[in-house]
């Protein structure tokens, strides 16, 4: 058995009397490709919200390679390896892409506060931005100003910053939200060219998408886990399919 | 010892209900709008010269001259709303600080050009001046009557805000503006007229405060700083948090004079410090 | 897949560029020295533009870059101005020693009030900020026999600059005390915000949201520039005892602090040379139109706001800087 | 682009750069005031005093025509006056340095008087220890103490007031008029019974009013500054019923300006001030005063910043008369030291030794005359001096 990077343990959250996290419990065993669906409103955000620390959970547990880590906040989180992207752009639009990488990086290394320290002498994370931009075909593009950039190469960039935190366990949150059919693939195919020890958690509509690339496949309805399997598995449920269309025409 | 505390209690209130009248349009117009309006003192500001017009130029009653300053301080800002400010509402906060304290030096510049940098004295109607007395106790005429105002204004606010059709449009363009106008509600009116309805208050605010602490051409400085502090330690665009903050900042003040008089400058600073570093958002406010 | 058209050696080159000195800041060096051999009966205004040009880049560094909007800074220009002053009371007048005093003294509360600063965003943290400011005014009234009331501080006494050069009444001493004091702070600002903790702070101010997912400590960075900018500030408001000899309550007033946010903004934020751009035209202003018109000069200064904010959204840096590369191309 | 700008700032600068006229045959006056701010109206009153004088008495003395040259403040702001007061001496080349209405500025230039080696005349700020900053200072208005350390004891022995209770602005001047009224009170055997200082935020006395109510002294001792908070304390006492005749109500005159006495209306009456200047003193030199300045301003009465400015005019031509025009601040100080004349103010006198003026403290009293609230002298303490100087240090 591989050794499980990141589980939740009965973790519950409420706003009001509307439960959006109603006892999840999954587990991420190292370099899974797993990916979370579920119809609009299940909570999907909401638990990576939970498992990140930008929320914090009513009970239960959250654990990073068996480490709790319920109550450690958001930045803590990030530099133990539990790094996120945001489905709407989360970025720094006066800055160029290799400006934004190279100051996660620098964060990381715990730099950042060298404030005696040109920027320039921080040859080694130049080069690892450049690496990691070029890895996500943003290298032409690096020293453009964030806004500027196409929205596809905003997405790009959106996972360029988590992955300079280089993170254990990556949450990609619909990375390809908003973009193209054509280029979500070839966004998603980056994806899948990460480094395999990198346990991965994403979530996406397009089952086309999520056949193709998880391993397996949590289901999120309500705010619970209705399922959790290997593709065929949800692709014959069904209670999935029941839910999808229900949801398709409930409202 | 009791009596002492109710005087203190309600000539703090007082002081309290007048900085209320000062602020509450600020609230709403940097709550509903999002527009950083410092020249919220210099609208004040008009609205007690206006005061000062009626009264001597004119010979009209000071109850005459209420609200002839809420007109005024309404239309010329709806004024520069319609011709200048709105073209700052996109412009960043920074951008309309800087705008509109240029309009405050501006007036307070012109206010001394015509009228003088003295003192403007007014006289007030003999029921206002002088002491009430009740229970043994001798309240100020004028600070009752400021309460009452005060009151009234709350109560009309609340009710026109909550049960009329254009508070429910003012609250609506205030959640969603595109979503307001898809539903047919004219954005720019309703932002013209809630402008105007909050500088209205602010020339009401001007022309009460005469009695209370004078007018000259630097009351637009002077008097922003605590409309400011009312405005967030109440909560923004909330006219009870506006209210209870007034209140509790106009008590605390006399109160604390009252009894820790070495205190009595800081007092107002503590508790506005106090409460933003425990409730940022203000006592009332929802972000 | 073609190999990328930039290489790793580009992005070096890309962002040596960014921290270079540009020729413009060479020729403004150069200009800030013309006032000595063409202008030396306006040295006097020059030392104190110099001055105020200091403050203003250390509000920069905390409002223009690391988006902490700031109504007390005054605190910390008054705290410098009266720690210079108190020390040459006690005895000790050598004016560098008395800056870095100073400097760290206002450093050290800059310290500990940036642990409240950096709890409170908005609103809150501009009022937090103003309200403290207007206490330490009203302490230093209130300790009328430390600071003088509002008589101000009576008795500085500054030795020569380098035992050597008075201070004198044309002001030739001055200017260059305040020049250097000021060249010193810009080129410190300039390490500062062209480091990777300078990078960090723009993150900060483009998308506070974002920084926590980086695994970024940046209340900590906040709290690190706040403690400068105090320092800068402090050092700028002992600049201005030294080279005034006097200390007064002004020196703490809201209308201090809020004056140099006006410079700063209307000089264009973020931008270091912005906030001395600022400092320098709104004096000027003043100065020239307040001569013009002793009693209503500041009706002009008001519209002067108003249009730079209807035409120069960016500040008069900004907006030139972009009018230059319009006409470009 | 920096280049440019700073090209187009010198020569911003240039253009303003005025040529050093440097006649022989003019004397140039630079006033340093706070035209703007929260200040600005002593500053106007004290202007339209300095225009009344060289109305009348002509810009020419000596055979040198007088040159005014004004800079603004915007204080309270002693590096501001420092400032000008260089500039003024390096760049206009002026002779004299005078104007100064608030205590910080007249400190921050003392500095440039005595190392410009320039002749400067104080017109109003009122703390002692400004003559003391430079021999080549002169002032033209009065202290503090001297007013009301005399009136302290005049409370005592003359208005039978055996206990008071002080109210005080909280700041320099108000701190300096609560001691000295003490001082004065207590050494002819009054006793203080109470003791408070009022912040300068917005003038909202009611607490202060209570306390006082509480401790229900004989007489009660106000010292605040003009502008808008006179009023507010005149009808914040007489809402607690702490007006004469119950109580007696002493301060000093700021308390009873006109504009203050009308908006206090009836509540005014009785309350007993002390000034250098009076203007209601009927005296054929004040009449002529206060008739020409209504009518150089718009029906503005003068006040003492009025008069501080005109006895300064008149102290700086008298003595320029003495000099022959020699503007040389030693010429000027030994011109003015012991000079005596007959002001709106009545009689006043340099005083040789601290170049202060000797001159008589009113005691006056709100009354009605012909239908109308007004100060009324009631005594006159003559030949008054500073008491402080030579004691501070």
């Amino acid at each position: 058995m591989s050794e499980i990077m990141l589980a939740t343990q009965s973790v519950r959250k409420s706003f009001g009397s509307l439960e959006v996290a109603r006892d999840v419990s999954i587990e991420l065993p190292r370099g899974a490709r797993h990916a979370l669906i579920g119809p609009n409103g299940a909570g999907k955000t909401t638990l990576i919200n939970l498992i990140t620390g930008q929320l914090a959970p009513d009970g239960g547990r959250i654990l990073l390679e068996g480490v709790d880590i319920t109550h450690a906040p958001v930045a803590a989180r990030v530099r133990r390896g539990l790094t996120r992207t945001f489905q709407i752009n989360t970025l720094f639009p006066d800055l160029t892409p290799l400006e934004s990488v190279v100051m996660a990086i620098c964060e990381r290394e715990g730099k950042a506060a060298q404030f005696w320290r040109p920027l320039t002498s921080h040859g080694d994370a130049i080069d690892e931005a450049h690496e990691i931009l070029a890895r996500l075909r943003l290298a032409d593009e690096a020293t453009r100003t964030t806004r500027h950039l196409p929205y596809g190469k905003q997405r790009l960039l959106e996972i360029a910053l988590a992955l300079a935190t280089k993170p254990k366990v990556l949450l990609l949150d619909e990375p390809a939200a908003g973009v193209p059919k054509d280029e979500s693939a070839m966004l998603f195919s980056v994806i899948d060219a990460l480094p395999e020890d990198m346990t991965i958690l994403f979530i996406e509509h397009d089952m086309s998408i999520v056949f193709t690339f998880a391993s397996r496949i949590i289901v999120l309805v309500a705010g619970g886990v209705l399922l959790e399997a290997d593709p065929d598995t949800v692709r014959s449920d069904p209670r999935v399919r029941e839910v999808y269309l229900g949801s398709a025409h409930g409202h | 010892m009791i009596g002492n505390l109710a005087i203190v209690l309600f000539d703090g209130l007082a002081f309290g209900m007048l900085l209320f009248v000062l602020s509450v349009g600020l609230s709403v117009t940097l709550g509903l709008m999002n527009f950083v309006n410092l020249a919220h003192g210099a609208f004040a500001m008009l609205g007690g010269y206006v005061t000062v017009l009626v009264t001597r130029e004119l010979g009209l009653p000071f109850l005459w001259s209420l609200p002839a300053a809420f007109i005024v301080a309404a239309l010329v800002s709806v004024g520069f709303e319609r011709t200048l400010f709105r073209r700052l509402y996109r412009a960043g906060e920074l951008n309309q600080v800087l705008f509109t304290i240029g309009l405050v030096f501006a007036a307070s510049a012109a206010a001394a050009y015509v009228f003088g940098t003295a003192q403007q004295p007014i006289q007030l109607p003999q029921f206002l001046r002088g002491v009430t007395e009740f229970a043994g106790l001798r309240f100020g005429s004028y600070r009752i009557f400021l309460i009452i105002i005060a009151l009234v204004i709350t109560g009309l606010l609340v009710l026109g805000l909550e049960y009329t059709r254009f508070g429910a449009q003012i609250r609506a363009a205030v959640d969603n503006q595109r979503a307001a106008q898809g539903l047919g509600i004219d954005v720019d009116t309703v932002f013209a007229v809630t402008f105007a309805l909050g500088s209205g208050l602010a020339g009401l605010g001007g022309a009460l405060a005469i009695e209370m602490v004078g007018l000259d051409p630097s009351f637009g400085f002077h008097y922003l700083v605590y409309m400011m502090i009312v405005v967030s330690v109440g909560g923004l665009g909330s006219i009870a948090g506006s209210f209870v903050a007034a209140s509790l900042l106009g008590i605390a003040d006399v109160a604390g004079k009252y009894f820790v008089p070495d205190l009595g400058a800081f007092m107002i600073y503590l508790i506005m410090i106090a409460v933003l570093f425990l409730r940022p958002q203000g006592l009332f406010g929802k972000r | 897949m073609t190999t990328p058209a930039s290489s790793t050696a580009d992005n070096h080159a890309w962002l040596r560029r960014q921290a270079r000195w540009s020729p413009y800041e060479l020729a403004f060096w150069l200009a800030v020295l013309i006032p000595f051999w063409v202008f030396p009966t306006y040295l006097t205004l020059a030392s104190q533009i110099a001055i105020t040009a200091l403050f203003a880049v250390s509000v920069d560094l905390v409002l223009g870059y690391a988006g902490i909007v700031t109504l007390g800074h005054a605190m910390f220009f008054g705290l410098g101005a009266y720690a210079a002053g108190l020390l040459t009371k006690a005895g000790w007048g050598e004016p560098l020693s008395g800056l870095v005093l100073s400097g760290l003294l206002t450093a050290l509360v800059g310290l500990l009030v940036s642990f409240m600063i950096v709890r409170v965003q908005h609103l809150a943290l501009l009022m937090i900020t103003l309200g403290l400011g207007l206490l330490t005014a009203e302490l230093a009234n209130s300790l009328g026999w430390l600071t003088g009331g509002t008589d101000g501080l009576q008795g500085v006494d500054v030795w020569p600059v380098f035992n050597h050069f008075e201070f004198d009444l044309w002001g030739y001493t001055a200017y260059a005390y305040a020049l250097a004091a000021l060249f010193v702070g810009v080129a410190a600002a300039r390490r500062i915000v062209h480091s990777s903790f300078g990078l960090s702070l723009r993150g900060v101010r483009e998308n506070l949201n974002r920084m926590p997912a980086i695994g970024s400590p940046w209340r900590r960075h906040l709290q690190i520039v706040y403690t400068i900018s105090a320092g800068m500030a402090g050092i700028a408001g002992a600049v201005l005892t030294h080279t005034t000899e006097t200390v007064s309550l002004d020196s703490l007033s809201f209308q201090r602090s809020a004056d140099v946010v006006v410079m700063l903004i209307l000089g264009g934020t973020g931008r270091l040379y912005g906030a001395i751009l600022g400092a320098a035209i709104f004096m000027i202003a003043r100065d020239q139109l307040s001569d013009m018109n002793p009693q209503y000069w500041y009706f002009w200064i008001g519209l002067l706001l108003m249009l730079v904010v209807l035409f120069m959204p960016k500040g008069i840096l900004g907006g030139l800087s972009g009018l230059l590369r319009r006409l470009g191309g | 682009m920096i280049a440019r700008i700073a090209a187009a700032l010198t020569l911003g600068v240039g253009l303003a750069f005025s040529a050093q006229a440097n006649a022989q045959d003019t004397v140039k006056i630079g006033l340093i005031m706070a035209y703007s701010g929260p200040f600005a109206d002593t500053a106007n009153q004290m202007q339209a005093g300095i225009d009344l004088y060289i109305a009348q008495h002509g810009d020419e003395v000596a055979g040198k025509k007088i040159e005014i040259i004004k800079k603004d403040t915007g204080g309270p702001k002693a590096d501001e006056a420092k400032r000008l007061a260089q500039e003024l001496v390096v760049r206009d080349g002026v002779d004299i340095l005078a104007g100064f209405t608030l205590t910080p500025e007249a400190l921050g230039a003392a500095g440039v008087a005595d190392q410009g080696k320039k002749f400067m005349v104080v017109m109003n700020a009122a703390t002692s220890i400004i003559t003391e900053k430079s021999p080549n200072i002169v002032r033209t208005s009065m202290t503090i103490p001297q007013l009301n350390t005399a009136f302290g004891k005049w409370a005592f022995e003359k208005a039978g007031v055996k206990q008071a209770y002080t109210l005080v602005a909280d700041y320099a001047p108000g701190h300096d008029a609560e001691k000295s009224f003490a001082k004065g009170f207590t050494d002819a055997g009054g006793k203080i019974v109470g003791a408070d200082t009022s912040p300068m935020g917005p003038p909202d006395f009611s607490a202060f009013v209570q306390r006082i109510k509480d401790a229900s002294p004989e007489a009660v001792f106000v010292f605040i500054p003009g502008g808008a908070q006179p009023p507010a304390l005149g009808k914040a006492l007489a809402q607690r019923g702490l007006t004469p005749p119950d109580v007696k109500l002493l301060a000093q005159g700021e308390l009873t300006f006109p504009e203050a006495i009308e908006s206090m209306g009836d509540t005014a009456k009785g309350i007993i001030t002390t000034f250098n200047y009076t203007m209601e003193r009927d005296d054929p030199t004040n009449n002529a005063f206060v008739k020409a300045y209504r009518e150089a301003n718009g029906g503005r009465s003068p006040d003492i910043y009025s008069v501080g400015g005109y006895d300064g005019m008149h102290l700086i031509y008298e003595a320029l008369k003495k000099t022959g025009g020699d503007t040389s601040a030693e010429a000027l100080v030994e011109a003015s030291k012991g000079m005596s004349w007959e002001s709106p103010r009545g009689k006043m006198t340099i005083d040789p030794e601290t170049r202060d003026v000797i001159q008589s403290v009113y005691i006056r009293e709100v009354k009605e005359v012909d239908g109308k609230l007004q100060n009324v002298v009631i005594d006159e303490i003559p030949e008054v001096k500073d008491p402080l100087h030579g004691m501070a240090n």
